[in-house]
Parts: structure tokens; C-alpha cells; sequence
């Protein structure tokens, strides 16, 4: 279960398993699309950015189980998890649908992750972090470059192509109120100066989000209530589908090595 | 006549032919054949593979095989790129093989139930292919040898990859073995039916081999797969699932037991396992993906200015 | 004036109001909403249970979980039947499910996240259901009343498979302890919260009370569900999450802390974590199966003589 | 892996794991439908056919525990196997796809099946399988009648409803060889008397098929060559997929009691 946070060193695990995590999920969501896309320079793009994340993941989880100091691996936390323990937020977990669906979640993760990675590059006191992040800086500006402008082709398209994406938008905006959202772990990382305080790139994800819905013509819609749970383990039903599939071969050949 | 004769002469001098130069209609024909087949490979050989990206056992695995996978799609990009030198479209070549009327190659219709089939895949199915496409490099017709340079690059080091997911089974858990050991059961015979029907069977090889389209028979590219395959299988302490398989002193090459063409002409004909499966799964991604190729096309007409989504994936 | 008169001495008199009795149009009206409201609820309710059939971890459990959704479809085949009684189609109905007009409970829009919640479902709610529904197998209107009967019985057996399940994870192992402790917490005040507002917000209940379609206020029922529930969560050894809750000497009932109504209102309003999800979920079923129900009537158009489908697949 | 048959009770042992995996497989397919059917009607419907399906498995594996005298539940059984184990036939494992392909497939199935129980009924050696199927007989006769309704109102439908059917007809007949194929395993029970031969009960479902197809307007497609492969655990590749959901719970939480 997504237990209490204890002590300043497992917040910290914590906050960084909540950045693994994301990376984890929706690389595999895009990992999903191989040889489902629909064009052949997508299945090249979906996979670039899919090992992107589950890169991100592995050095993330790698310097967490270092953190830790319990001898824990990347795939221990990547596969040997409860599904209550991971605290990924709800946007990453959220099926692929179609490619309007799949392109406006990466727009919005990328969209705050890019500022994110730089600005852990600039302020974290972290090293490690700060090299992670330096990389995948670079790599979230070519997703957000690519989603970007397909979700502006999308919306600025054919009839289909802007209903869908109005869709998409109605669908999924309520899951970005997550992205700023600060766990009580998160809080203490934030204090200790390893991550950066979300509040403080929610103007540029503002922006980024208005100039793309411009040229796409979009309309922002109004949401009442932001969801959120994800941060806290509480995870939509997909999930479980989702992860009865990454888990089940260390689950089913316990301690084997692949 | 003296055209073909002229033609002739260049391919013996090992010139290079090039998109824009003149050249015998069967010489187009057969290269435009035989590169299709082999992107489609490429795309339908995603689909096997494809189906445990999301079940990899490790971070690791799983990145490996994902960008695996990903290489296929660039290699189908490379090779559609070089027919369309041949002045055919990446559209009119998808059109054929999603209505069947175009091969791609029968391995891809068999299943991946475990993960070793991942291990053998790379082992077996892309050593093979490797040892089909390595005289490619030196195919008459430059853009497809430029390519297959490449493509093979990549291939052997997939090779090495799958070679090495067998080798971790076969020191692993006895069950581990028991799973590579299987696979290879498996996917033994099926690979030795890639290099197509015995010479005696083949058609169109020798006007390929003239070519130089293709400078080694079936039968000779089988036999050499076979020699470098068999030690490697030792090694890893497998029994290929052959009970003729014997080293021959006189040929100094390994006899090997029958195969079963039948199967062969069964898969072929589109009656494999997977063959149905396979088709569906392009056809559908296709379908459901033309609403977005419209879109793009739509919005590149309203802004002109916008640079080729290709060019850009490319990135 | 008179006929209403007339209508409340025969409620009074507890005789059962039948579908082709004079009725008031409110009666009818509050009939009809409260009773769709019902049908949908066990429809939409078979979503969140269903999300763990194929995971079920025993083939007992499997089987019983499959057997108690499909009793929930039962339960919404009734009602919707009970409610046609009532003059409003089952369409008609349905239409305003999908459209997201009328509602249904909102403790389905929480998810399952673990195979605990499947128990804690049953257990509270179902046991939340049951203490609402029970008065209403005496409920003034007969089609009602009677479809409750069958569905109390069935729900009862429901709620003690569902305490079977919590038992059983409450005596396993410590991991399995605490999956139903964390059930347990996230169920808990959803379920106090199917009770509806508080008394002294809730409007319609005066009249419905008045006219025996309720016979008790919210607050009464919610606390007879925690006074009942109490004292099973302490025999599981599990913590109820309200560090409000005691008993009190003076009112013979427990005191429990405040409810969280404004999270009540967002999920009632639909943002609650699985509205949009349930409402897709259910309009995509309707809607890939609209051609089936087209197919069907079109083919009874045929053969006028075959009989229609519900009588056949109720037998 | 599906291993050699060593002896005459490992024969029996792996030809009725072979009844029992079909039921399995089939009844979670049919249960894959719950919440999601065309009509509420068929939701109860589909989950009958399930549950009969289920209920067959269950006794089945009891029975197949109880031969074998090693102490294996029938959980152990249904969830505890290796993919490459599972010997149900190809047919039974094919996706659901829409309702008109799990109402032929159904009808496929079930016109084998109550011939097939009826027969052993009648005919079997064995006490416990006589109980099991006179039960699955009855059940399965319902399956027959509903199925083959259905797959007449499809086929004799709308254009479109019958479109769909010629679809399934086209996808699923090349299964159906599988029903009739004898494992060497199955071979011994057959000679031992505990089941029956399925060559004797080809003219009853090629006379069931025809009569449907003919009430439905479907034609008998030529089939080349008839799928095979599930009975020596060569499954399709959707079959991974289902294992991972199935037996989740059994491999995330090894040696509970639930």
C-alpha cells in the first residue's frame, strides 16, 4: 500500500519512484502501438519516445535502489511491485484509445516534463539527478515537438480528425491537475532542493498548452474537479490489466535471470 | 537485345546500376518483387516480436526488444525507399500486402508463445536472414545494396542479441532450458525453409544469379546457415531437433534430414498458423490509421509551408 | 383533491398499489426515477465487480463472482420490468443511462484497484444496498415491492459471500490482512454516503415516506448499517477509517465523524474517478451492439412466428 | 511443455485435461463479456454458457487431480500451468471479436460437445466422468439450441449482421478440425473406454452445422487445411495474453488462500 512516508530519505525514494513511475507506465502504454500505428514514421516515433521514458525509468529506479541502500534493482521496483505501490499519476496509466488520445497525453506529460528535466538540471542538488535529467531534457523537447504538431495537425485536419482530438481534450485534461499536485513526499525533495517545485512551471505549461490549442483550434475546456489518486496508488481499472502483463514473467518465474 | 547484352556486360564489370539508368524490364520487375518482400518482412516480422514487448522480463529485455522492433520499421522504411527508385510506392506496395496478393517471409507466420521464441527469433530467424541478405550487399542494383548494408549491420547485431537471450536461458533454470530447448524445436525447421525450395524446386534463380541479384543458391546459402549454426547450438548445450543431422567428412558440410515442404507450401499458400492473424493485424492497423494519414495531408494542404511529416519523424 | 385522499387511505390502509390502478402523477414520477435509478445501478454496478473476473484467483471465486454479476443483470432485468409497469420503456430508459441524465449510485464510479475490493463490495456494499432495500420490499407499490423480494434475497446471499471473502483475506496472510484493511478504508465512506445527504438536506423524502415508497429517513438507515457493520469489522479484525467512531451510551447507536459531502457532490455531478469511464464503458457496449439488436428484429420480421428473444433466454 | 505420454494414466490424465482446458478457456472468453453484451438479455446468457463452461472445468480438474493422486488441486491446474501446457484446441481460445464470432464459435463448440457428453453419458468406463457429463449434456444442449438461434438471426439478418457472420464463418471454420483430431493421449482413453471416439461423432455435427447454416443462409467454406496445434500447446498468440490475466493472482500471490 502506498504507505506513510517515514523519514527525509524514503520521501525522497519516494518522490523519485513517483518520476520512475511515470516513465515506466507510459513507456509501456507507447510501447503498446508497436506495429498498430498508423503510419510506418510512427511506429519509429512511438518506440523512440517509448525507449526514451523506459530509459528515464531505468536510470531513475537504478539511482532509487542506490538511494535506498537495500540492495533492490530496477526490476524490482519495475516489475515486483503492488499495484498500490505505484504511484505513477493517472494521465501516463490511461489507455492509448487512438492516436489523438495517445499524441494529446504526450503533448500534456511533455509539456510539463520538459521544464521539469530543465530546471532539475539547473537547481537540483542531486548529481545523479541532474545527469538524468540533462538527457532527458533533450528527449521530452522532441516529444513535446512532435506531439505538438501532431496534435495540431490532428486538430487543424479533417472533420474526424478535430472531432477526435476535441474528444481527447474533453477525456484527459482532468488528469493534468496531477502533474502539479505535491505529495507529501514530493514536498520534502522539493525542500531538500533535489526536484523542483511544480507551482513554478505551471505558467510555461499554461502557455504551451494555449499556443498549440491556438494553432490546433481547441478550446481549453473548464474542469471542475481535477482528478487525482494516482500519487497515492489509487489507480484507474486499466491498470491492473496493464500491469498482469509487464509483471508476468517475473511473476509467474520468480528469481530467474533473463 | 544489345541493350540486354550492354546491360549484361556492366553487372559482370560489377558497375553499379543506379535508379535513373537504363534497364531490362525483368531486371525491374524482379527487384521490385524482391524488395517488397523483403519490407514486408520487415513489417509483418514486427508483429511476432511485437507480441511480448509488453510481457519482456526485465528493463532491460524489454528496451532491447522494443528497439529491436524499431530497427524492423527502419529497415522496412530503407527498403520501401529503395523500391520506390523502381518507381513504386510505399502506397501501392502496402495496397498488395494487405490485400495478400504480395509474400512476405513465411516465418513470421508461426507464434510466439514464449519468451525464448524471442531468443530464438534473433538466433535463428535473423541469422538466417543475415546469411541471405550479406551477398545482397553486393547486389548489382545500388540502392538496395546500399541498404542492405545497413539493414545487415543491424541484423547481426540482433543476431548477437537473440543469441545471447539463448544463452541466458540455457545456463538459467532448468526450466529456462527446457523453454530454449523448445523453442528451438521449434523454430529449427521453419528457418532452414527461409532460404526457399531446394535448388532442383527453385524458379527465377538463374536469371537472378546472371543479375547478380542474387549470387548464391538456396541450397548453398541453407548449408552454410546450417554449418554456423550447429556449433552455436552445441555451445549453448541444445539438441537441434534433427536426427540425420550428421557432419558429412566428404562434403565437408552437415546432412541433414528432409524437410517438410509440404508444411513450406502450406504456409506459403497462407494456410500457416499466424498467416490470417498476421494480415488482420496490418489491415486493421492500417484501417484505423487512415483517419490520421488523412489529417495530416488535410492540414498539410491548409499549410502549405509545413515540412514532410516524414522528414521530420526522421528527426 | 379527492382522488389523492382517496390514494393515501389506501396507502395508509398498507394495500398494494397495482401498475393499472389510479395513481398519482408524483407517485408515478418518483416511482419511475427512483426505480430506473435502481436498474442502472446494477447495470453500471456489474462494471466494477466485472473488472476482476477474468483475475478472480481461484476458480471458486471465479465462478461466483461471474454468477453474482450476472444476478446484478438479473436484478436490472426486474426492475427495468417493474418500471415498464410503470408505462416507461426500457429504451427509454436505457437512453437516458447513456445519455447520462439519469443517474445511478455513485458508489460505482470508485474503483477496484485490488481483488479486496471485490469483498469489500459485497460486504458494505451490498450490505448498504440491503439496508435500503429491505423497506422497500414493502414498498406501497406492488411490481416494486415484489421484484425487491427476489432482489434482497439474492443480495443477502451476496453480502455474506462478500464477508466470506474478507474473511478469508482477514485470516491470511499479512499481506492479504492489509489489502482488506485498505479496502476497507476506501470503501467505507462511499458506502455510508449511498445513504444519501443528511436528513436535513434531503428533499422528496417527506412525500415518498408519506406515500410508503420510503419508510425510512437516510440518517436512520445509515445508522443501522453502521451498527451492524461495526461489529463484523471488529470480528474481522479490521479498523473502520472514522477515528470519530464510538459508541454512544446515551443514544444506543454510534457516533461517527463528519462525511466528506463535497467529495459526495463532485461524484454525483460526474467527477468522481470512473464516471466518464462507466458511461463509456456502457455506451460502447450499447452501441457495438446495436447492429446484434437490429439483426435480431429484422430476423423476427422475418419469421414472425419465432419468439421473441428475452422469453428465450430467460429459460 | 507438452510432454510425451509416458504411460497409460498419464494418457488419461492429459486427455481429460484436454476437456477440461477447452472448458476453461472457453468459459473465461465467454465471462470477457460481462458488462459489455449487445443486449441485457444476452448478458445473462453469455454468462450462463460461461459458468456451465467453468463449472466443467472445475469438475473436470478435480477428477484429472484425483486420477493423478500427486495432491494437484484443480486450481493447480487451472492456473498453475505453463502456456505450453494448456491443451485446449485453437478454437476455444480465439478472441472474442464480436458477437457474431463467439456465437459460431459457441455453436461450433457446442455442437461437438453434447454429442460428445451425451455419448459418454452412455458409453464411459468411468463413474465420475458418467456424473460430469450428464450434467455438461444438458448444458450443453442449451448452448447448441441458443448459439445456433443466434447465428440464424445473424446469418438471416441485416446485410451487415450477415456480412459479420460470413466473417466468422471465414475466421473460425479452419478451427473446427481440431474437435475431431485424436492426440495419441486421447487415443489410449478412447481405447481404455473412458471417451468417446470424435470420428464417430462427425456426421451428427456436420448434419448440425449444415441444418444452421442452411436456416442462416451461411455457406460452408472450403477449408485447405485445418488449424492445429493447441493440443500439443502451440496456442495462438492472444493466448498469452488471456494466461497473463488468469493466473495473475496465483502467480503475484503464490501459495494463498483465497
Amino acid at each position: 500500500m502506498a504507505a506513510a512516508v517515514a523519514s527525509a530519505e524514503d520521501a525522497v525514494l519516494r518522490a523519485i519512484l513517483e518520476i520512475a513511475d511515470d516513465g515506466l507506465i507510459l513507456g509501456h502504454r507507447l510501447s503498446e502501438w508497436c506495429g498498430h500505428a498508423p503510419m510506418l514514421e510512427e511506429e519509429l516515433a512511438l518506440a523512440n519516445m517509448g525507449l526514451d521514458l523506459l530509459g528515464q525509468a531505468r536510470a531513475l529506479y537504478a539511482h532509487a535502489g542506490a538511494l535506498e541502500g537495500k540492495g533492490r534493482t530496477e526490476d524490482d521496483f519495475a516489475f515486483l511491485r503492488r499495484e498500490r505501490d505505484y504511484v505513477n499519476c493517472l494521465l501516463v496509466e490511461r489507455d492509448n484509445r487512438d492516436f489523438a488520445h495517445t499524441m494529446l497525453r504526450q503533448l500534456y506529460f511533455a509539456a510539463f516534463m520538459q521544464p521539469f528535466w530543465h530546471a532539475t538540471v539547473q537547481t537540483s542538488s542531486d548529481e545523479t539527478l541532474r545527469g538524468i535529467a540533462a538527457k532527458a531534457d533533450k528527449e521530452m523537447s522532441y516529444h513535446l515537438r512532435h506531439s505538438g504538431e501532431w496534435v495540431i495537425r490532428m486538430g487543424d485536419g479533417t472533420e474526424e480528425s478535430a472531432a477526435r482530438m476535441a474528444d481527447a481534450v474533453n477525456e484527459l485534461h482532468r488528469y493534468t491537475g496531477e502533474l502539479f499536485m505535491v505529495s507529501p513526499a514530493r514536498q520534502q525533495a522539493i525542500a531538500a532542493g533535489l526536484l523542483p517545485d511544480p507551482e513554478s512551471l505551471r505558467d510555461e505549461w499554461d502557455e504551451t498548452i494555449a499556443t498549440v490549442f491556438r494553432a490546433a483550434k481547441l478550446e481549453l475546456p473548464e474542469i471542475r474537479t481535477m482528478q487525482k489518486g494516482g500519487r497515492d496508488g489509487i489507480h484507474g481499472e486499466d491498470m491492473g490489466h496493464l500491469l498482469a502483463e509487464l509483471q508476468f514473467m517475473q511473476r509467474a518465474y520468480p528469481g530467474q535471470t533473463w | 537485345e544489345e541493350f540486354l547484352k550492354a546491360f549484361q556486360a556492366r553487372v559482370d564489370r560489377e558497375e553499379k546500376i543506379e535508379p535513373n539508368d537504363p534497364m531490362p524490364e525483368g531486371y525491374r520487375r524482379t527487384l521490385v518483387r524482391q524488395i517488397g518482400q523483403h519490407a514486408h518482412s520487415e513489417i509483418v516480422g514486427m508483429l511476432p516480436e511485437g507480441n511480448w514487448i509488453t510481457r519482456a522480463p526485465s528493463l532491460r529485455r524489454k528496451i532491447a526488444l522494443l528497439a529491436k522492433v524499431q530497427d524492423e520499421g527502419g529497415h522496412g522504411l530503407y527498403l520501401y525507399s529503395a523500391a520506390e527508385t523502381l518507381g513504386v510506392s510505399r502506397e501501392q506496395m502496402t495496397e498488395e500486402l494487405l490485400s495478400g496478393k504480395a509474400k512476405y517471409s513465411s516465418i513470421f507466420n508461426y507464434p510466439t508463445p514464449t519468451w525464448a521464441d524471442i531468443g530464438a527469433i534473433g538466433w535463428l530467424v535473423d541469422g538466417a536472414a543475415i546469411m541471405n541478405q550479406i551477398p545482397l550487399c553486393r547486389c548489382s542494383y545500388g540502392p538496395y545494396a546500399r541498404a542492405m548494408i545497413r539493414v545487415c549491420k543491424e541484423e547481426s547485431f540482433h543476431q548477437r542479441q537473440g543469441y545471447e537471450i539463448m544463452m541466458t536461458l540455457a545456463k538459467g533454470s532448468e526450466e529456462q532450458k527446457e523453454m530454449a530447448q523448445d523453442a528451438l524445436n521449434r523454430w529449427w525447421w521453419p528457418s532452414l525453409m527461409m532460404f526457399g525450395p531446394s535448388d532442383s524446386e527453385s524458379t527465377n534463380s538463374d536469371q537472378s544469379m546472371m543479375w547478380k541479384i542474387k549470387r548464391f543458391s538456396n541450397d548453398e546459402l541453407r548449408q552454410k546457415f546450417i554449418t554456423a549454426t550447429v556449433p552455436q547450438a552445441e555451445y549453448l548445450g541444445l539438441t537441434i531437433p534433427d536426427p540425420d543431422l550428421r557432419w558429412n567428412e566428404k562434403t565437408q558440410a552437415y546432412d541433414h534430414g528432409e524437410i517438410d515442404w509440404a508444411e513450406f507450401k502450406a504456409v506459403i499458400k497462407g494456410d500457416g498458423q499466424m498467416n490470417r492473424d498476421r494480415l488482420r493485424a496490418r489491415n486493421k492497423a492500417w484501417d484505423e490509421g487512415a483517419w490520421v494519414r488523412e489529417a495530416a495531408l488535410a492540414h498539410a494542404r491548409k499549410r502549405a509551408d509545413m515540412k514532410p511529416i516524414a522528414q521530420e519523424a526522421a528527426e
